[in-house]
């Protein structure tokens, strides 16, 4: 999904990935909110220059192309779309004042402020979103995002990007100058925080023109028009950010310089952070301990759910409902969460993470409406198990368990398969560590018995989690199907577009029906354990998008 | 003539995995000013053990010198240390070694070599070594020198690498020369060029020069005196003609015997029977008892003293004591000496 | 000179037997007994080789000197300190079952305090010494040593190596860990002595345009690389010692089969070896009899580098999912994953890590008596 | 000579030629394409996106056009970095990875002969066995171990080095030494077996005889005499440090050469791997090549060998 | 002895390359006959060729043109493994070196039971012990010898063993290059006086490389004088020692040097300058007396015929 932290599905092992991909640990503290603890003086007092570090390089600097956490949060920092996430996930003007939504709901008018600039002086127009727009659907571009986030949502995205249309003829407008009108294939109830997006932020088509097939490859390469820009970027080593003098909003800017650097060992940033390097580490579970009672010691919960993908086609005992639940129950998820992630994770009951989205009446959070779903029961597991194994009519299973091969993982692993094993009898767990692609190729191939794998949200909404388990869909590949679910879905979808409440409520309908099949096994939800200077304030941790936003964030050297 | 080395009671033992090899047991000897001293043997009887202990290059371990004292100048070279040592090497006391193939250093060129020495002990610079390296090359006759102090070993000859060993050693015009085997690898013709050469040296600078060969005639040719070493001690000493002429020692005897003449058509040559003693375990009388046919009971029990021949001739066997039967030399000794074509024979002693 | 007087009788010829100075005085042995003579009588590799039996002996009966299976998870008891019974009164010696840390704040309530948040504020079973109460001006230093066992209420257990993230016993873990990584240890020595000393050997004997090829080759091999190999090697294969044994064997041999060439290359036109031509000998004898034993030193040199390298690289397959699949482990990946928590548990590394270097120091001293052994020249 | 080198040039590109087919091919078997990744594509984005990487091509053709570019000097472009140049990203990267090999090359060469000779010297004496001692442990022991000891104890207890970064010299320091333990431990005990087997030869004693000195004996005499195995073994090991080490170059933050590579293989970016495998192969090659003619320096009597076969 | 010949050297020669222009002439148109029973010495330089002779008519060395007939068989040109092997048998060679000839780390046992080995020549392991012990005896060592290695023995006990690998096989030729050489005189008259015995038992012929000329006198029936790759003069060993001829020869012999201290003390030597030869001709080998070739020019050819009578 959307899920900034990783290229969406196949997250799998996020967690556990950082050999290959980015190390979340070393996010630099995906928080690090600089609310509350304002103790002596606040506002910003030293140099305002914030040293952090970055779990992997930047891949690119093109909005459209943009598909990783890393990328994310560089566009996140430099550009301005028409919208930005604020604290709490509100969201901000950006280069739109305001907008205006059409009775039908698809009809988007949005009104662009006039003092907004390109780093090369430009202002910044509707069209230079029409031409982001455009471009990012334009099959020929080669953007994964563009048609993943557009498709469905813009008028003729997936047509036009099926090359079944004239890229024209996308549902996005340039009224004038300032007026930016956006047609809907159908009503979208969150778009507004959709435009916050990396990929629906403008772009500057000179620079397209200007640098070609350089475009966005080197600091220079792109123009900017967010809070910072670019200044340096040493691919590989780190970059730094400069503020915009030029940005719309360059008052509310207080930090003059960040520096990021990459390093992907979780215990160099924590000696890097001791010997006052950087201002703020990720932990891993290890380092939790040490830090655990430190007052700048931070947990972030995130909105990223891993669970087991029961293949149903590929092994008969998987097809079996009460094998899958035994499955699930059999796992002390607390020991797991506590002990061997001990990063502030929290148990996952459920398709939706805790504190994610809340009823659009009461407030009320999903999860706690719906309450927790096959939690650890090991007398209930063993029940169950024997159960499936008379209907099955075998005394003796063994399944094969696919998942990661880093070091975090083989634990879980280990740990995994001595649970099921202990606790149900005649099972065996065959183990398959595999690097992440071929994970993803097995997946897709469905060539695999249970998967360990993982989820993060694209956009603040329940259908973000819940429409991967619909029939054929992209990212079931494990066989589930039920009619009740998917017609749920697809009400939710359709028929209460519109009416907020009754949709909530139809996909808490939808979860039930799904973990009531036990379609997957949730295990946990994924938080980040970080340390963070005390003298770091007001860097906003969101919870989509790109990880953190430093556009209102300041150093205090009083606080210390 | 003044002594310039004397060499007294020398015993070397190595230590081996399976105990004390004594490969030197008591050598005495001095070695006076422009003489040369050849020494002859049997293979592994201690000569170029013997003559590395004079150089202090006795590798330690597993070797040692147990005892005794090597006076150069009336200096114990024995209790010196390395450093010292260093200072006297290559300028008083120099050394040609057995094997020419694998003295020279294969990855240095020639005249480094042998302007290394001249280097240290000469002070001289670079370029006057380069000089005198020429002229050493040229002396022992190796054509175009300049080109070859250029090249390195491998590109010379046998031959031509052996000379090259002798222009080190000869390079700091040394006090003493030990010259071990030093023309073994070479053909007649350039063995007798070699010899020349060294006897001329030997004339301008008063070296004295220890000679160690197997050939008796290289021995007749070079050497004042000779020594004869059997089993890591020597067995007799004499001038060449003494060794030559009136040979005392059964050992020499044999040596003597084993050579074939020119003109002689004898159907077998002579050779001393059996194998030397394992100097692991020497016997406790005379070593070379076992092989000789001459042997008396007194040789298994004690090793014979030196019995004094005439002023300038030693030999340490038991034939030599009062008490010991007449015995004549073999037949085949005595021919040969007759052989020689002349005077020689006259002088003749009898037994002391 | 000697005046001494002498028996007359003692001056008579020596009634002879046959020749006695050809006999010998050593007993004649087989290559073998006279190899093992020797090698006995050097103490360095007896000790080393008692060593590796003792190690290869712990290896087998280690996980069943306490009760603790190697896969018996229990998540309250992860990451206890090792333990040992006798042992854990003993200050200096790190078996006492706790974890020590120093701790420095302005004042000594800080210090102090700090101290009790590190240990899950269990202020019973902290043991905490002042080394330095702040009142000089200089911070102050306290020094706190936290009984973990008596935390998690362990206080009857010992866990001698400790034990890891998942509870499990690291004694245990260590010595099924050594089974694996000797195996290894065995299985790379092979291969280099097999492939890489055939392979070496015949380059450099025939020469030329055989050699030419072979060089190539290695250098084909050597450039393409060893993880393309190996992540394609998971299609084919599943994970297990048979992958390793096969991912090892690929490239594996290839130093030493340089390094023979180099020598071979010294060696083939020695006297020796061309008087066993003049007997017609062929070239595989020629290469197995005369040259093979004349390189005996570095083929022994250059397997001491081998097998740690085999040990890490097995410890890489397991990295990557093409060695062996957890709960197995071998001292390689017990140290891989040790390395992990190195600044904050390092009795998980430093375990597997001192036995590996105890396995390779008595291999490299067995290996330099074995040299010596087999060298017929320390005879004597 | 100049022909056998000009003969070994033409072998070298046969060879170089021979790893890219090799490569080519088996990169073509690996799992997956490189578009696995991008799992939001549509299919007929994908097919574009093929297009524009020529992966649509038959395998035969796709290796044709390789080669054809290869030729210019064209290492094509990433998969993963879109659109950057393979050249410029592997030459951004090697920088690092070169420079931190080269330095624990030499540094651990220099360091490992030393104590290599002196072990020789001293036979069985406390300094041999202690070196041998060190050698065994600076192999046994993986160097990212010392790299975690180094980075903690000298960086963060003693605060004497920087922990990690790559901005200066005193960066580079502790790098270096972790990566040198094992060029140490190699040259160390390398050096002492063929020393041992040097100072036992008659021409150390004739340089003796001369009354050279011992550090003369030492090194003018002995140590070119000893240095042939080790200049053997150089190649390989070149190899292992100059083409990057992944976990080192985290462990220190540098931006090297490993980490892109492992990386490139993680996520099936062909053009990089290829480029990598062209680098390494190349550099192996040439490494080996040199080292072939430095036997010749070294010890002259092979130079003449060299030219016949 | 018969005059059957049993060996036929017909215009053989050995160059080798050195480098590119260079080549070294080692063997430069050699012809002589070996007879059946016979010794043929060898003597010359050092450095004139000699072991290259005995080597390349082994064929250690393919020759560079010009053949050998072994009882009438080309022993170069194309040969499978089994008519090598055959030769092989037949003909054998002590070297030069006896220490180096043999394998530091077989024990004498194996040493010389390769060829039976080789040569499937016992038919078990007792008859094999058998003949090695047999074999010992004939070179006058003793059974207990067969466990030892060769660092155990003397240089002439040694140069035994080599004898008795040579003898294994049973051959009808032995090359023996230098075999006495590096002995002491004693330990030569063993060797020499064995060589001599096996040939009276065994009908063996020799070829003796030597430099030591009275001893080649007192071996061998006839003998060759060889001079930078040629052969400048062959005769029975009694004519060339009383008519040298070739000015070589006669320097030769001039330089030998005699155990005798007076007659060292007024030898004269005779120095060979090929610089006085006349070069204007090309020198050819002819019969000058029976049986006494000399390399000459028509005028010196003369010139000897005149001195001779
Ligand atoms: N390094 C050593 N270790 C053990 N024994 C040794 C060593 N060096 C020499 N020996 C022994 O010392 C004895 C004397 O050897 P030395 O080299 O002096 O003989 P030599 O008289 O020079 O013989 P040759 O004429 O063959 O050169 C021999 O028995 C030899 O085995
Ligand atoms: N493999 C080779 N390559 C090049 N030149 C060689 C080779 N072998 C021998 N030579 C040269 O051939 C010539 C003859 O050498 P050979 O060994 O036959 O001499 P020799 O008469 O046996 O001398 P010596 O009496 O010293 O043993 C020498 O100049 C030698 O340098
Ligand atoms: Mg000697
Ligand atoms: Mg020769």
């Amino acid at each position: 999904g959307g899920d900034s932290e990783n290229a969406g599905e196949g997250d799998g092992n996020g967690e556990t990935e950082n050999e290959n991909t980015e190390g979340e640990n070393n996010e630099g503290g995906s928080e690090g909110d600089g609310n509350g603890e304002e103790t002596k003086s606040d506002g910003p007092s030293g140099e305002q220059v914030l040293n952090l570090t970055e779990g992997a390089d930047i891949p690119t600097l093109d909005p459209s192309m943009a598909t990783d956490a890393v990328a994310f949060q560089v566009l996140g920092s430099t550009m301005e779309g028409l919208y930005r996430l604020g604290e709490k996930a509100q969201v901000k003007p950006g280069i739109a004042k305001d907008h205006e939504v059409s009775e039908d709901a698809l009809t988007w008018t949005f009104n662009l402020r006039e003092d907004a600039t390109w780093s090369n002086g430009d202002p910044v127009v509707a069209s230079d979103f029409v031409y982001a727009w455009k471009r990012a659907v334009d099959p020929e571009t080669g953007s994964e995002y563009g048609p993943y986030m557009m498709g469905g949502v813009i008028k003729n995205a997936t047509a036009i990007n099926k090359g079944e249309m004239e890229v024209d003829k996308l549902g996005v407008e340039a009224v004038d100058e300032t007026t930016l009108k956006v047609t809907l294939e159908k009503p979208i109830p969150y778009f507004e925080s959709l435009t916050a997006f990396g990929t629906f932020l403008p772009i500057n088509k000179k620079a397209v023109e200007e640098f070609g097939e350089d475009f966005a490859l080197e600091a220079g390469n792109i123009y900017y028009n967010g809070p910072f820009v670019l200044s340096e970027w040493n691919h590989g080593e780190g970059w730094t950010f400069k503020k915009n003098p030029d940005y719309w909003d360059a008052e509310t800017v207080k930090l003059e310089q960040i520096n990021f650097k990459v390093v992907k060992d979780v215990a160099t940033g924590v000696n890097l952070y001791e010997t006052d390097k950087v201002d703020a580490t990720g932990l891993s579970a290890e380092f939790v301990d040490e830090y655990r009672n430190d007052p700048n010691f931070e947990i972030n919960p995130q909105n990223v759910l891993f669970y087991f993908k029961y293949n149903q086609e590929h092994h008969e005992a998987l097809a079996n409902t009460n094998a899958r639940k035994a499955l699930t129950m059999a796992i002390d998820k607390k020991g797991l969460v506590n002990v061997i992630l001990n990063n502030g994770s929290l148990v996952a009951t459920g398709d939706i993470p805790q504190d994610f989205v809340s009823h659009p009446e009461t407030g009320e959070d999903f999860r706690e409406i719906n309450g927790d779903f096959l939690t650890h029961d090991k007398e209930k597991a063993k029940e169950l198990w024997n159960k499936a194994k008379e209907e099955l009519g075998k005394e003796e299973i063994t399944l094969e368990l696919l998942a990661g091969d880093s070091e975090t993982g083989k634990n879980m692993n280990a740990y995994f398969k001595n649970q099921w094993e202990t606790n149900l009898e005649g099972l065996t767990i065959e183990l398959k560590q595999v690097p992440f692609k071929e994970r993803l190729r097995l997946d897709t191939n469905m060539e695999y018995d249970i998967q360990f794998s993982g989820w993060g949200p694209d956009y603040l909404d329940p259908n973000t989690f819940l429409n991967m388990w619909v029939t054929g869909g992209g990212n079931n590949k494990m066989g589930y199907s039920s009619d009740e679910y998917d017609s749920l879905i697809e009400k939710a979808n359709t028929e209460y577009a519109t009416q907020p409440v009754k949709r909530f409520e139809t996909f808490l309908e939808a979860e039930k029906v799904l973990m009531n099949d036990a379609a997957i096994g949730p295990l946990y939800q994924r938080a980040s354990a970080s340390v963070w200077k005390p003298y770091v304030k007001g860097v906003i941790r969101n919870p989509m998008g790109p990880d953190f936003s430093f556009k209102w964030a300041y150093i205090n050297k009083n606080a210390e | 003539m003044e002594n310039i080395l004397e060499v007294n009671d020398l015993h070397v033992s190595f230590d081996t995995y399976g105990g004390e090899v004594k490969a030197v047991r008591g050598v005495s000897f001095e070695l006076r000013k422009g003489e040369t001293l050849a020494i002859v043997g049997e293979s592994g009887s201690g000569k170029s053990v013997t003559t590395k202990a004079l150089m202090g290059l006795i590798p330690q371990p597993p070797g040692r010198i147990k005892q005794g004292e090597v006076l150069l100048e009336g200096k114990d070279l024995t209790k010196m240390n390395e450093r010292q040592l260093q200072k006297i090497r290559g300028r008083d006391l120099s050394m040609i070694f057995q094997d020419p193939m694998t003295s020279l250093n294969p990855t240095m060129k020639v005249g480094n070599q042998i302007m290394e020495g001249l280097i240290k002990h000469q002070k001289m610079s670079r370029s006057q070594a380069k000089k005198r390296a020429v002229e050493l090359l040229e002396m022992v006759g190796i054509p175009n020198p300049k080109a070859r102090i250029n090249q390195y070993p491998h590109q010379f000859s046998g031959g031509m690498r052996q000379r090259v060993v002798i222009a080190i050693a000869l390079a700091c015009n040394p006090k003493v020369l030990i010259a071990d085997e030093p023309t073994t690898a070479l053909d007649v013709t350039i063995q007798a060029q070699i010899l020349e050469l060294m006897k001329d040296l030997q004339h301008k600078t008063e070296t004295s020069i220890i000679f160690i060969t197997h050939d008796l005639g290289v021995v007749a040719n070079v050497a004042d005196r000779v020594a004869v070493m059997y089993a890591g001690k020597i067995v007799e000493l004499g001038t060449v003609d003494d060794i030559f002429y009136n040979p005392q020692h059964p050992y020499t005897w044999g040596l003597l015997g084993s050579m074939p003449t020119l003109d002689d058509e004898e159907s077998e040559l002579f050779a001393i029977p059996g194998t030397p003693p394992d100097l692991l375990n020497p016997p406790k009388g005379d070593a070379f008892a076992a092989r000789n046919e001459y042997a008396m009971k007194i040789d298994e029990e004690e090793q014979p003293p030196f019995f004094q021949v005439s002023d300038t001739h030693y030999a340490a066997t038991w034939l030599l004591h009062e008490n010991a039967p007449k015995v004549e030399p073999p037949e085949s000794v005595q021919k040969r000496m007759q052989g020689f074509a002349n005077t020689g024979a006259s002088e003749k002693g009898d037994n002391a | 000179m000697a005046n001494k007087d002498y028996d007359k009788d003692l001056f008579v010829p020596l009634e002879r037997e046959d020749d006695t100075s050809e006999k010998i005085s050593r007993p004649s042995l087989t290559f073998w007994q006279d190899s093992w003579m020797r090698l006995k009588k050097n103490t360095g590799a007896l000790i080393g080789a008692w060593v590796l039996i003792i190690i290869t002996f712990m290896a087998l009966a280690g996980p069943f000197f306490n009760d603790y299976g190697f896969d018996e998870q229990n998540l309250i008891r992860s990451k206890l300190p090792p333990k040992v019974q006798g042992l854990e009164n003993i200050d200096w010696l790190p078996f006492q079952g706790t974890m020590h840390r120093t701790f420095e704040a302005e004042t000594l309530e800080d210090a102090k305090e700090d101290a009790i948040n590190r240990f899950k504020r269990d202020e019973e079973n902290i043991e905490m010494t002042v080394v330095d109460d702040g009142s000089n001006g200089g911070p102050a230093i306290v020094d706190a040593e936290f009984d973990v066992y008596a935390n998690q209420g362990f206080e009857d257990e010992y866990f001698w190596f400790g034990t890891d993230t998942l509870g499990r016993d690291q004694w245990t873990r260590v010595w099924k860990g050594t089974q694996i990584s000797l195996y290894i240890a065995v299985l790379a020595a092979f291969i280099d002595m097999v492939i890489g000393v055939a392979y070496g050997g015949i380059s450099a004997y025939y020469g030329g345009r055989v050699d030419d090829y072979m060089q190539r080759i290695i250098e084909i091999l050597i450039g393409i690389p060893n993880l393309v190999v190996v992540i394609l090697m998971i299609l084919i294969l599943s994970p297990g010692i048979l992958s390793i044994t096969i991912a090892l064997t690929i490239t594996g041999w290839i130093p030493m089969a340089r390094i023979i060439r180099g020598q071979v290359l010294k060696l083939k036109n020695q006297e020796f070896v061309l008087a066993s031509r003049t007997l017609g000998a062929s070239d595989s004898r020629i290469i197995m009899k005369q040259l093979v034993p004349n390189v005996t030193g570095l083929i022994v040199i250059n397997t001491m580098f081998t097998i740690p390298g085999a040990i890490f690289f097995e410890a890489f397959l397991s990295f990557i999912g093409l060695g062996l699949q957890p709960p197995v482990a071998s001292l390689g990946t017990l140290i891989d994953e040790g390395f992990q928590s190195l600044q904050t548990f390092p009795y998980l590394m430093i375990y597997p890590a001192i036995i590996i270097s105890l396995i390779m120091i008595a291999f490299n001293i067995v290996a330099d008596g074995l040299r010596d052994a087999f060298d017929p020249k320390m005879r004597e | 000579m100049a022909r056998y080198i000009f003969q070994r040039i033409v072998y070298m590109f046969i060879t170089m030629l021979l790893i890219a087919t090799f490569s080519f091919f088996l990169m073509k078997l690996l799992p997956g394409s490189p578009l696995m990744m991008e799992d939001k594509l549509t299919e007929e984005q994908a097919v574009i996106i093929k297009e524009k990487y020529g992966l649509n091509d038959p395998v035969p053709v796709q290796y044709v056009n390789y080669l054809a570019n290869l030729a210019q000097g064209d290492l094509g472009i990433s998969f993963q970095q879109d659109n950057r140049g393979v050249t410029k990203i592997l030459i951004e990267r090697a920088g690092p990875s070169i420079q931190l090999g080269a330095q624990a090359l030499i540094f651990g060469l220099a360091f490992g002969l030393l104590l290599g000779i002196f072990a020789a010297l001293y036979h069985n004496s406390p300094i041999d066995y202690g070196s041998t001692f060190l050698a065994v442990i600076g192999k046994s022991i993986p160097s990212f171990v010392f790299a975690g000891l180094l980075q903690y104890y000298i960086g963060v207890k003693l605060g004497w080095l920087p922990v990690a970064f790559w901005e200066g010299f005193e960066y580079t320091i502790m790098p270096t030494i972790a990566l040198a333990m094992f060029p140490i431990a190699i040259a160390a005990r390398f050096m002492r077996t063929e020393m041992l087997e040097v100072l036992g030869s008659d021409f150390i004693t004739t340089a003796r005889a001369k009354g050279v000195n011992r550090l003369g004996v030492l090194f003018k005499h002995g140590l070119r005499n000893a240095l042939i195995p080790l200049v053997t073994i150089i190649g390989p090991m070149a190899i292992a440090l100059l083409t990057g080490n992944l976990v080192i170059e985290n462990i220190f933050a540098i931006p090297g050469i490993g980490d892109t590579f492992v990386q490139a293989v993680m996520t099936n970016d062909f053009p990089i791997i290829m480029g990598f495998t062209l680098i390494t192969g190349f550099l192996f090659i040439f490494i080996i090549l040199i080292v072939d003619l430095l036997y010749g320096v070294i010890d002259p009597r092979i130079r003449l060998a060299g030219g016949e076969k | 002895m018969s005059q059957e010949k049993l060996v036929e050297i017909k215009d053989l020669k050995q160059h080798f390359k050195t480098g590119r222009n260079s080549v070294v002439k080692a063997v430069d148109g050699l012809t002589f006959d070996i007879y059946k029973g016979e010794t043929f010495g060898l003597v010359g330089e050092s450095g004139c060729g000699k072991s290259t002779t005995g080597r390349t008519i082994i064929r250690l060395y393919d020759a560079t043109d010009g053949e050998v007939l072994f009882d009438g068989e080309n022993v170069h040109g194309k040969k499978n493994r089994d008519e090598m092997k055959k030769f092989n048998q037949k003909m054998q060679m002590i070297f030069q070196d006896p220490y180096a000839s043999l394998n530091p780390r077989m024990t004498v046992e194996d040493i010389i039971a390769e060829g039976l080995d080789i040569h499937g020549l016992a038919k078990d392991q007792n008859a094999r012990k058998a003949r090695v012990q047999e074999l010992l005896e004939t070179v006058g060592l003793n059974k207990e010898h067969a466990q030892r290695y060769p660092h155990e023995f003397s240089g002439g006990q040694r140069q035994r063993i080599g004898i008795a690998r040579a003898l294994a096989v049973d051959p009808d030729f032995i090359i023996a290059d230098e075999p006495i050489s590096a002995l002491d005189v004693s330990i030569q008259a063993q060797v020499v006086n064995l060589l001599k015995k096996l040939q009276q038992e065994k009908e063996l012929t020799y070829l003796f490389i030597a430099h030591d000329l009275s001893m080649v006198k007192y071996i061998s029936d006839r003998i060759g004088v060889m001079y930078f790759g040629r052969l400048v003069e062959v005769a029975d060993s009694d004519e060339l020692y009383k008519n040298p001829m070739h000015p070589y020869t006669q320097s030769l012999l001039s330089a030998i040097p005699l155990p005798d201290p007076d007659y060292e003390r007024n030898r004269q030597r005779f120095n060979y300058d090929p610089s006085k030869h006349d070069t204007s001709e090309e020198p050819e080998f002819r019969e000058v007396n029976e049986g006494h070739w000399v390399l000459c020019t028509t005028k010196e050819f003369e010139q000897y015929k005149k001195e001779i009578k």
